[in-house]
């Protein structure tokens, strides 16, 4: 392994690192802040390395690795993602658990699984990212045990997690019999030879449970509301974006290398299950009164949405893919940031009436909360609706027409619930539940102005998505 | 001179705007001045010009004055401006000379009312609109008007809104109006579909080349254009609203719903004469409608015992014999019997109006009596009134203008024996209730006690409508008789003249005949309502004849048939797609939706070995898929 | 050499339908191990002896035996054996289990369809394994390495009991622990 | 660039009189005020230079900056007579909104003036926008401060109304959203120049087929926003449960964009295929005609009444558009200005008695006009007004309309024309059951306060004189011709 | 039987993982639910090695390893879980489990 691979490999490490350091530190009993404060300049370390090893991609370290643009787009996010998640977690942890260290290590494992997926070009690899992410996960989201329900919710995670990764490998297991090779390419070209065999196809099919359970895509769904609900709300924001952006990459690269999109069954399958994650989640959200599972169910219809960009398997979808994630991600956090401030120690500001008439009350965080559920809703002058009007473009341009109908009018039902939260921000019977006091003026202050930058951010976007387009696309053309 | 034409229309819209504007600012006193004097000058500026007109015709025909271009657009275009021939001269005189004597006399008449100035303004709205309507030199302007005298008819039947009659009233002649009007606006469609212009000279240029006689369109056209005139002049079918139109003051009843409106028809119908004649079938069409309605009109006037609704089915018989005399092609006579006959039953209505208001609004003619000596100038002019419609020979303008009708419906090219005897029995019918009314009224013993006696305010319009429902017959004698034609000779500029059929009987056994029939009316009334005439009251036992009466007194149960035939139904549909049948749909589809959300929540039960069972069913879903694939 | 692979799998089936079936956790747990060894055994005749000790020494060893010790710990006994009796009548597992068949004969029809493919006889042996596992797949190693970090931070977490902030069902027992 | 600063200003505004709530409610109104009639005043400068202009077809001011290059988004804004004439009702009939909510609103104000300025800005925005998302982006705008003025200020079924309305626009946008798409790659994948402008896509050619469904897709967001029985459900409970100003912006200028969108988007780039649809849209119109007449006859609900109404004269709108004669599309100009006086006006009148009142049920209503005489008169004239009496604006409206449907459609022309029935029947139902009649309410009320007597006296002028010199606006419109000169 | 079939093996490995997955459906001990898993993920390790060998790759075997790996990691959460359960609900039974849901 040459040290050009070794510098590709280098945010990877450097996000490895993080964990062991702040094993580290914990040895040393330091203090919370202190960790978050480290925390946060790994990542931000890990952003610079990967800003430095920009001009050495793409590099592909055999067997298991290929870092290249798109993987580089996919880890940003990630690390995005977790700066933004690392922030909110202080106020929400430092109120709640007399231990919140761990979370850290934990948080920052469950990246580098993300991450190991974005890169992954081999079974293997693939396999340990997912695991890693599962692991780290199972803790995580039954982090603060003594909750009432954080436990049942881990367990749950990690019965159906598991019950998938079994799939998962069964299928590896498949593929790999029939092929002789467990690296994406070597498939590929095997495929090429002896054709698509049912073995291989049973293969295709058993590893989308296990991608379809990560990505909570129906009919692998039913978990996602219970586990949201459960987690605590930084760990719930992590679900949401970096595992599922991690595992999105994971399955466009493998969908990319092997050309998924040319086995009509794979496109059938992965139609329905967009239709009917579509449908399925917009009309579960419909009378959700638990914000957090009503963003659960919103997020099994985004990644319904999704597939619709990832159908095309093409440029254009990809392209569209990684905007709507990035419009996703932002406008997810910005949610779960109003969430995590809201929240009392007592429990989780998840009821719709915490947030009757808080336009009132606390205008700013009101709006910000406003404008992310109108992006949700893919409202213009908001990240949400480019990144709605890239999918279908992308769909329009393959001409998918079922699905982009049945997009179109599930968001309209998916309106309402949107709809009904912004009607309870601006009711003008005004809650009489208390705004928890901030805790640390500091990160209190920090977590408050990154909110409105996101908020900004989300209008950005919506506004003027040139500039973030060519990022993607200039990253993108490194393969 | 012609160049003040546009003042004969502008003052009485001056007239309403300030009285509209600045109504409830303004002293009685004054309000009276601006409304009457408004229309007073127009009526002086009317005469100047008419006599301008008849010193010099203008060798055009018409005096016409373009004020704006009102639209223009590829084909279509429109002015705002005036025209002045003959027809439309003889019309504005009588507007503006009746319309300022009945101001006058309203300036008394209502001046008890609260709402003074109202009252003003909607009637110079009303004299500015008619004038618009008979001035117009294109058919679009003339809808104006046309539609303008309709809203003021309705304010003006409505103009005591609080009683629910009136407003209903009200509705009721708008909207039956309104149902002419359509048709006539779709005649006017077609008209610019075929012709490709409203302006009414070209139209009148335009049509004989354009179409053959009888055509099918220029038919059709005609026929819309004259069931515009039936809506509008209350004739069969559409003549119902008339008589409740009465509820109105009784000046607007003599102004508009006497004198002028109501024969807004007779002048579209003469305005489009060429039309007209180009259709027979439309000409019959007319002839017979006018007959019928004069008919049945008449004879539900013989049994009201309202004076005001004697008189308006009065008012739809008279104009049914301009219907058909110009139906029959006789254009001067019926423009003539326009003529007389504004005179005479504004006449009649204004007296009536002082009847009533003398005897504290009672309207019930049985309840009256005996007012002969109490009201001596008012029994009068009544009396000359009833005379001129009974067309007592020779003395009454009515004579002059019925006799020429009945002589025309038998002799002109259109003319028919059956026209000529319906016309007859109406000459009877009208001649009976005349009498009827003079001797119920101010005849026998008094029922009622007068209260205070109008005043001369209102006694002077009287006189001098009396005076010229007397005089205006002689300006046109039959000319068997004597030869004198002034206005047929006016109105003939503007008409063609009445073409006769080749062998007809001597016009004198006609006349002779008419008299006889008219006189005979007259004895009848005289016979069965001078005093007790047992007969009556034997009448009066017999049911059937009751029946029949009532039938009668309901005006023919029009009423009746169409709120079966039309109200109900509209009621009934409006009713039970109250709240719009087509919202249920989107309503079922949201509770669609929000069944499928509890149906699916279900399976959000928690239950981890439900979850797991789940994703098994996925599983099989994707391998079924592949093994069917 | 196959029928070896044929017998052990069998008893590995055999066994692994005991385990689900079984009422007494102890119970299941024996035969779990019995059907990990059956199953070491099928690994040494499909020729891959590294895979078979440490099936043996790591299944059958240290993750069963965690297991056992959790199953001990809790003492779970008699009350569950009771419980998953009442619980295990025929409505409870026929469903499931008709659904899994179906999904057994699927895949069942899906592997038939496959041309039959002969299983070479050669061992491979642990060197092998050995050199690509320190050689292309170094990066996994360390990997798994954070992997099982995780697991054990996860668990050390969550194992532990705090005693401050009482949970509302230890309120409602004050008595425990 | 000037259309720009148009927007600006009222975006600005809105932004500033929130702002200035905080201080004084008053200074925010003002501010609202100021604004808008800056933008009124710049119109109407504008339209004397326009009047100038050479020839009233081209477009006079055409401005163009990039956007979104990528994906041949450009930010480009144009105005020709059309988008001005009705610019300058979106302004002059904002001023009226602000003015008839100058006491009506209580609570809230600055941001009720934010939302009512930045549905303002969204709407002109819409008629200026020459590029589709652009426009899109407009388009949706408009609506989510509309949203949010129904669902603060409204009435007590607002939320209900609320999600109605939005719902229902969303619908047809996202469908328009599709066919925008659709277009934009049929048209790059002929040119190989991927653009959302509007001029270029102009020059479309597609298979009959395509273009027919993608014309549908505008067509039904258009028809939603008409509204096309029967997609005119929203409209109803949206401006009964609206606040005065909303129902006047709703009915004055929603409706409209519409109508603006067929005309300018739906003819000019599916020439055929509208054609083709013609028969169909204008039965749809005039069944709207007469739907939206019976219904409004048997509302009790003064506000919903007058929306119905507008339903009836929107189909007038459908009919004039797809009947392709150049006199109908005139008409439909001038209903589209003149329905939105008359009915603005109406709403307006609805809101003061509602002030008065504290009801909308115009079984509780009767013998108003001995209480306010003033009033009485308004309101006949705009009751006539929709009734189509001449001498104003609405009966050159119908007229032209009908006239020139006659010419194409003459069966629908007539059936339309019954129109003019029912709309007396209703209108007289309506005063007769408001004005005329014993009062049945006890409280004293007062006859129109000088501030409604001005918002009253502009509307009823501008009716009255577009009803008698509508030529300026015809003439500015005159160009549209081109549009309707298709004849099938 | 001299020769030995992939499929054959193949379908050894999928019996044991349908046993498995059938007992994680009829299982309402947690306990249990966490043995079915493991024989699933056992099953998938015998398909593994069952590759590996058929190709003569070590890789398979690797694979193996890997996924005892994960199960070590995974079931030490996952008993860390149970205890928890166990001290907050009493009970192992995943029907009690079912605080979470709509």
């Amino acid at each position: 392994m040459n040290e050009l691979q070794l510098s590709a490999l280098l945010p990877f490490m450097v996000l490895a690192m993080a964990s062991i350091v702040l094993i580290l530190l914990i040895a040393f009993r330091l203090s919370h802040t202190v960790i978050q404060v480290v925390g946060f300049l790994m990542m931000c370390l890990v952003v610079f390395a990967t800003w430095y090893v920009r001009d050495v991609l793409p590099q592909e370290i055999p067997p298991l690795f290929i870092v290249d643009g798109q993987a580089a787009v996919f880890t940003g996010l990630i690390i995005f993602s977790v700066l933004v998640i690392g922030l909110f977690s202080y106020i929400y942890f430092e109120e709640r658990e007399e231990n919140p260290k761990e979370y850290y290590i934990l948080l920052f494992l469950a990246t580098l699984g993300a991450a190991i997926l974005t890169i992954s070009q081999h079974f293997i690899s693939l396999f340990i990212g997912l695991e890693l992410l599962s692991v780290s996960l199972y803790a995580l989201i039954a982090y603060l045990r003594n909750r009432n329900n954080a436990v049942e919710a881990g367990m749950k995670y990690l019965v159906l997690a598991a019950l998938s990764s079994a799939f998962l490998l069964f299928g590896m297991a498949l593929i790999y019999m029939e092929t002789g090779s467990m690296k994406f390419s070597d498939i590929a070209a095997q495929q090429a030879l002896i054709g698509s065999t049912p073995l291989f196809l049973l293969g295709l099919g058993t590893i989308t449970v296990a991608i379809g359970f990560k990505l909570a895509l129906v009919p692998f769904h039913l978990w996602a509301a219970d586990v949201y609900q459960g987690a605590p709300s930084p760990v719930t924001a992590f679900i949401a974006t970096i595992s599922k952006i991690g595992t999105f990459a994971m399955l466009l690269r493998f969908a990319q290398s092997i050309h998924l999109q040319q086995y009509p069954l794979a496109i059938t399958i992965f139609s329905v299950i967009a239709i009917a994650s579509m449908v399925t989640g917009n009309i579960l959200a419909l009378q959700q009164r638990n914000l957090k599972r009503l963003l659960a169910y919103s997020s099994i219809a985004h990644f319904g949405y999704l597939l619709v960009a990832f159908l095309p398997g093409n440029d254009a979808g990809t392209e569209a893919a990684i905007f709507y994630l990035t419009a996703y991600a932002v406008t997810l956090l910005s949610a779960f940031g109003v969430i995590i401030l809201m929240s009392s120690r007592q429990r989780d500001a998840e009821d719709l009436h915490t947030y009757d008439g808080l336009m009132w009350k606390r205008p700013i965080i009101a709006t910000i909360l406003a404008i992310s559920l109108l992006s949700l809703a893919g409202i213009p002058l908001t990240a949400g609706f480019l990144a709605k009007f890239f999918v279908l473009s992308a769909g329009v341009h393959q001409s998918v027409w079922l699905p982009l109908i049945v997009l179109v009018l599930s968001s309209v039902i998916g309106l309402y619930y949107y709809l009904r939260v912004i009607n309870a921000l601006f009711s003008t019977t005004v809650s009489t539940e208390a705004i928890p006091e901030p805790v640390h003026p500091f990160f209190y202050v920090s977590t408050y102005v990154t909110l409105v930058i996101m908020a900004g951010l989300i209008c950005w976007l919506g506004l003027f998505p040139g500039f973030t387009l060519q990022g993607i696309r200039a990253f993108l053309s490194l393969h | 001179m012609q160049q003040y034409l546009y003042l004969i229309p502008l003052l009485p819209l001056l007239g309403f705007l300030v009285l509209s504007m600045a109504g409830k600012h303004l002293s009685r006193s004054l309000i009276a001045g601006i409304g009457a004097g408004s229309i007073c000058a127009s009526a002086l500026i009317a005469l100047f010009i008419s006599a301008r007109f008849l010193q010099s015709p203008p060798e055009t025909g018409a005096y016409t004055q373009v004020l704006w271009q009102w639209f223009h657009t590829d084909k279509l275009s429109a002015n705002i401006s005036l025209r002045m021939d003959a027809l439309s001269l003889v019309f504005i005189c009588i507007i503006t000379f009746i319309g300022a004597l009945i101001h006058i006399y309203s300036i008394a008449f209502m001046h008890a009312d609260r709402d003074y100035a109202r009252f003003f303004a909607s009637m110079n709205l009303f004299v500015c609109a008619m004038l618009t309507l008979v001035m117009a030199d294109n058919l679009v302007l003339m809808y104006l008007g046309w539609e303008g005298v309709g809203l003021c008819s309705y304010l003006l039947i409505g103009f005591w809104y609080e009683t629910p009659a009136n407003y209903r009233a009200a509705n009721k002649a708008f909207v039956i109006t309104r149902i002419g009007d359509t048709a006539m606006i779709i005649g006017l469609f077609l008209l610019f579909k075929e012709l490709g212009t409203l302006y009414i000279p070209d139209i009148l240029a335009k049509a004989p080349q354009q179409f053959s006689s009888g055509a099918a369109s220029v038919t059709l056209i005609a026929l819309l254009l004259l069931s515009g005139g039936i809506g509008k002049s209350a004739q069969l079918p559409l003549q119902t609203w008339l008589p409740d139109a009465m509820a109105g003051p009784s000046p607007v009843s003599a102004l508009i719903h006497a004198a002028t409106m109501v024969t807004a028809g007779v002048y579209l119908i003469a305005r489009m004469h060429i039309l007209f004649e180009l259709s027979p079938i439309a000409m019959q069409v007319t002839a017979i409608i006018g007959a019928v309605t004069l008919f049945i009109a008449g004879c539900s006037a013989m049994v009201q015992t309202d004076i005001k609704r004697i008189l308006a089915y009065s008012t739809i018989s008279q104009i049914g014999y301009m219907f058909l005399a110009l139906g029959v092609g006789a254009w001067s006579a019926a423009i003539f019997h326009f003529f007389t006959h504004a005179f005479f039953k504004a006449l009649l209505f204004l007296a009536a109006g002082a009847v009533i208001e003398t005897l504290h609004h009672e309207h019930d003619i049985f309840k009256m009596g005996g007012l002969r000596k109490k009201m001596p100038v008012i029994f009068y002019t009544f009396t000359i009134g009833a005379a001129a419609l009974a067309a007592l020979p020779l003395v009454t303008a009515g004579f002059f203008s019925k006799d020429q009708i009945l002589w025309y419906a038998w002799s002109a090219n259109g003319g028919h024996p059956v026209l000529w005897i319906l016309a007859l029995m109406g000459a009877f019918i009208t001649a009976f209730y005349s009498t009827r009314l003079i001797l119920v009224v101010f005849w026998g013993d008094m029922k009622t006690t007068p209260g205070h006696l109008p005043g001369s305010a209102m006694t002077i319009p009287l006189v001098i409508l009396a005076f010229f429902s007397v005089a205006v017959g002689w300006i046109e004698w039959p000319h068997n008789i004597l030869h004198v034609s002034l206005f047929s000779g006016l109105v003939q500029q503007a008409l063609p003249a009445t073409t006769l059929k080749s062998v007809l009987p001597p016009e004198i056994v006609f006349q002779f005949i008419a008299v006889v029939v008219s006189l005979l009316g007259i004895y009848t009334g005289y016979v069965l309502y001078y005093g007790q005439s047992e007969l009556l009251i034997r009448w009066k036992q017999s049911d059937d004849l009751m029946n029949i009466r009532h039938f009668l007194y309901k005006g023919w149960k029009f009423d009746q048939l169409y709120d079966t035939l039309l109200v109900r139904p509209f009621l009934f549909i409006t009713g039970i797609n109250k709240s719009d049948v087509s919202d249920k749909l989107y309503t079922a589809i949201a509770n669609a939706n929000l069944y499928l959300n509890r149906i699916f929540s279900v399976s959000q039960n928690g239950s981890l070995r439900w979850y797991v069972t789940g994703v098994l069913i996925g599983i099989l879903f994707i391998i079924t898929l592949q093994l069917l694939l | 050499m196959s029928l070896v692979f044929y017998i052990s799998s069998f008893i590995a089936i055999l066994s692994t339908v005991m385990v689900i079936t079984r009422y007494q956790p102890i119970h299941a747990l024996l035969y779990l191990v019995v059907s990990f060894l059956a199953l070491a055994v099928t690994f040494l005749s499909l020729g891959a002896p590294f895979a078979a000790a440490l099936q043996v020494i790591v299944y059958a060893g240290a993750i069963v035996v965690l297991f056992i010790f959790v199953v001990m710990m809790l003492n779970l006994g008699k009350q569950t054996a009771q419980q998953e009796k009442e619980w295990l009548q025929l409505r409870a597992w026929l469903g499931p289990s008709i659904l899994s068949l179906v999904l057994l004969a699927e895949m069942a029809v899906l592997l038939l369809q496959d041309v039959p493919t002969e299983m070479p006889a050669v061992v491979v042996t642990p060197k092998q394994v050995s050199l690509s596992l320190y050689g292309e797949y170094i990066i996994a190693v360390e990997l798994i390495g954070f992997l099982l970090m995780t697991g054990i931070v996860g668990a050390a977490h969550i194992g532990k009991h705090k005693k401050k902030s009482l949970h509302r069902f230890l309120q409602t027992y004050p008595n425990l622990n | 660039m000037i259309l720009i600063w148009i927007i600006c200003i009222l975006l600005a505004g809105g932004i500033l009189s929130w702002l200035a709530a905080q201080r004084s409610p008053l200074l925010a109104k003002w501010i609202a005020l100021l604004a808008v009639t800056a933008d009124l005043l710049i119109m109407c400068w504008l339209f004397s230079v326009y009047k100038a202009f050479p020839d009233n077809t081209s477009w006079y001011i055409n401005y163009r900056a990039t956007w979104i290059p990528a994906l041949g988004i450009s930010f480009h804004v144009a105005m020709d007579g059309f988008s001005h004439v009705l610019l300058l009702l979106t302004f002059f009939l904002g001023i009226l909104a602000l003015l008839c909510s100058w006491k009506e609103i209580k609570e809230k104000t600055g941001f009720f003036f934010f939302n009512l300025l930045w549905t303002l800005a969204g709407i002109s925005g819409v008629f200026v926008a020459m590029d589709m998302i652009l426009f899109y982006f407009c388009w949706e705008v408009m609506l989510i401060p509309m949203y949010f003025l129904i669902i603060l200020w409204g009435d007590a079924r607002r939320r209900y109304a609320g999600y109605k309305f939005f719902i229902f626009t969303q619908v047809g946008s996202l469908l328009m959203l599709l066919s925008i798409l659709a277009l934009y790659f049929v048209h790059g994948d002929q040119t190989g120049q991927y653009t959302y402008d509007y001029f270029s896509l102009l020059h479309t050619a597609m298979d009959p087929a395509i273009a027919k469904w993608i014309m549908l897709g505008f067509l039904i967001a258009f028809a939603i926003k008409l509204p096309v029985v029967p997609f005119h459900n929203w409209l109803p409970d949206a401006h009964g449960e609206a606040p005065t100003a909303g129902s006047l912006i709703l009915a004055g200028l929603l409706l409209k964009t519409g109508a603006y969108g067929i005309i300018r988007f739906v003819l000019p780039l599916f020439p055929e295929s509208a054609v083709a649809i013609a028969p169909v849209m204008i039965l749809f119109g005039v069944a709207g005609i007469i739907y939206g007449a019976l219904l409004a006859f048997s509302q009790t609900d003064l506000k919903r009444l007058i929306a119905y109404t507008s339903v009836s004269h929107m189909g007038f709108v459908l009919v004039g558009v797809f009947s392709f004669n150049n006199i109908a599309m005139q008409g439909v100009v001038m209903q589209i200005l003149t329905h939105g006086l008359s009915t603005g006006a109406l709403f307006v009148m609805a809101g003061m008695i509602k002030e008065r009142l504290h009801t909308r049920d115009i079984d509780r209503m009767g013998g108003m006009w001995t209480a306010m005489p003033a009033m009485g008169g308004i309101a006949i004239l705009f009751t006539m007004a929709s009734a189509g009496l001449p001498a104003l604006g609405n009966f050159i409206a119908e007229f032209f309309v009908l006239l020139g449907t006659f010419a194409s459609h003459p069966v629908f022309s007539i059936v339309g024309s019954l129109g003019l029935i029912l709309s007396a029947i209703y209108s007289l139902r309506m005063l007769q059951k408001v004005f005329m009649g014993q009062q049945h309410f006890t409280e004293p009320v007062k006859d129109i306060s000088t501030r409604e007597l001005l918002i009253m006296a502009a509307l009823s002028i501008s009716i009255v004189v577009l009803g008698l010199f509508p030529q300026p606006v015809i003439d500015t419109v005159q160009h549209l011709s081109k549009y309707s000169s298709v004849t099938p | 039987m001299s020769t030995l079939h992939a499929h054959t093996v193949l379908i050894v490995a999928a019996i044991l993982f349908v046993l498995g997955l059938a007992g994680v459906l009829t299982r309402k001990n947690i306990i249990f639910m966490l043995l079915s898993i493991e024989i699933m993920l056992n099953a998938a390790g015998l398909a593994f090695v069952a590759a590996g060998s058929r190709w003569q790759q070590p890789d398979g075997q690797v694979m193996y390893l890997f996924i005892l790996a994960m199960t070590a990691a995974e079931v030490s959460v996952a008993l860390a879980l149970v205890l928890q359960i166990q001290h907050q609900h009493k009970t192992l039974d995943v029907e009690e489990l079912k605080e979470l849901k709509d």
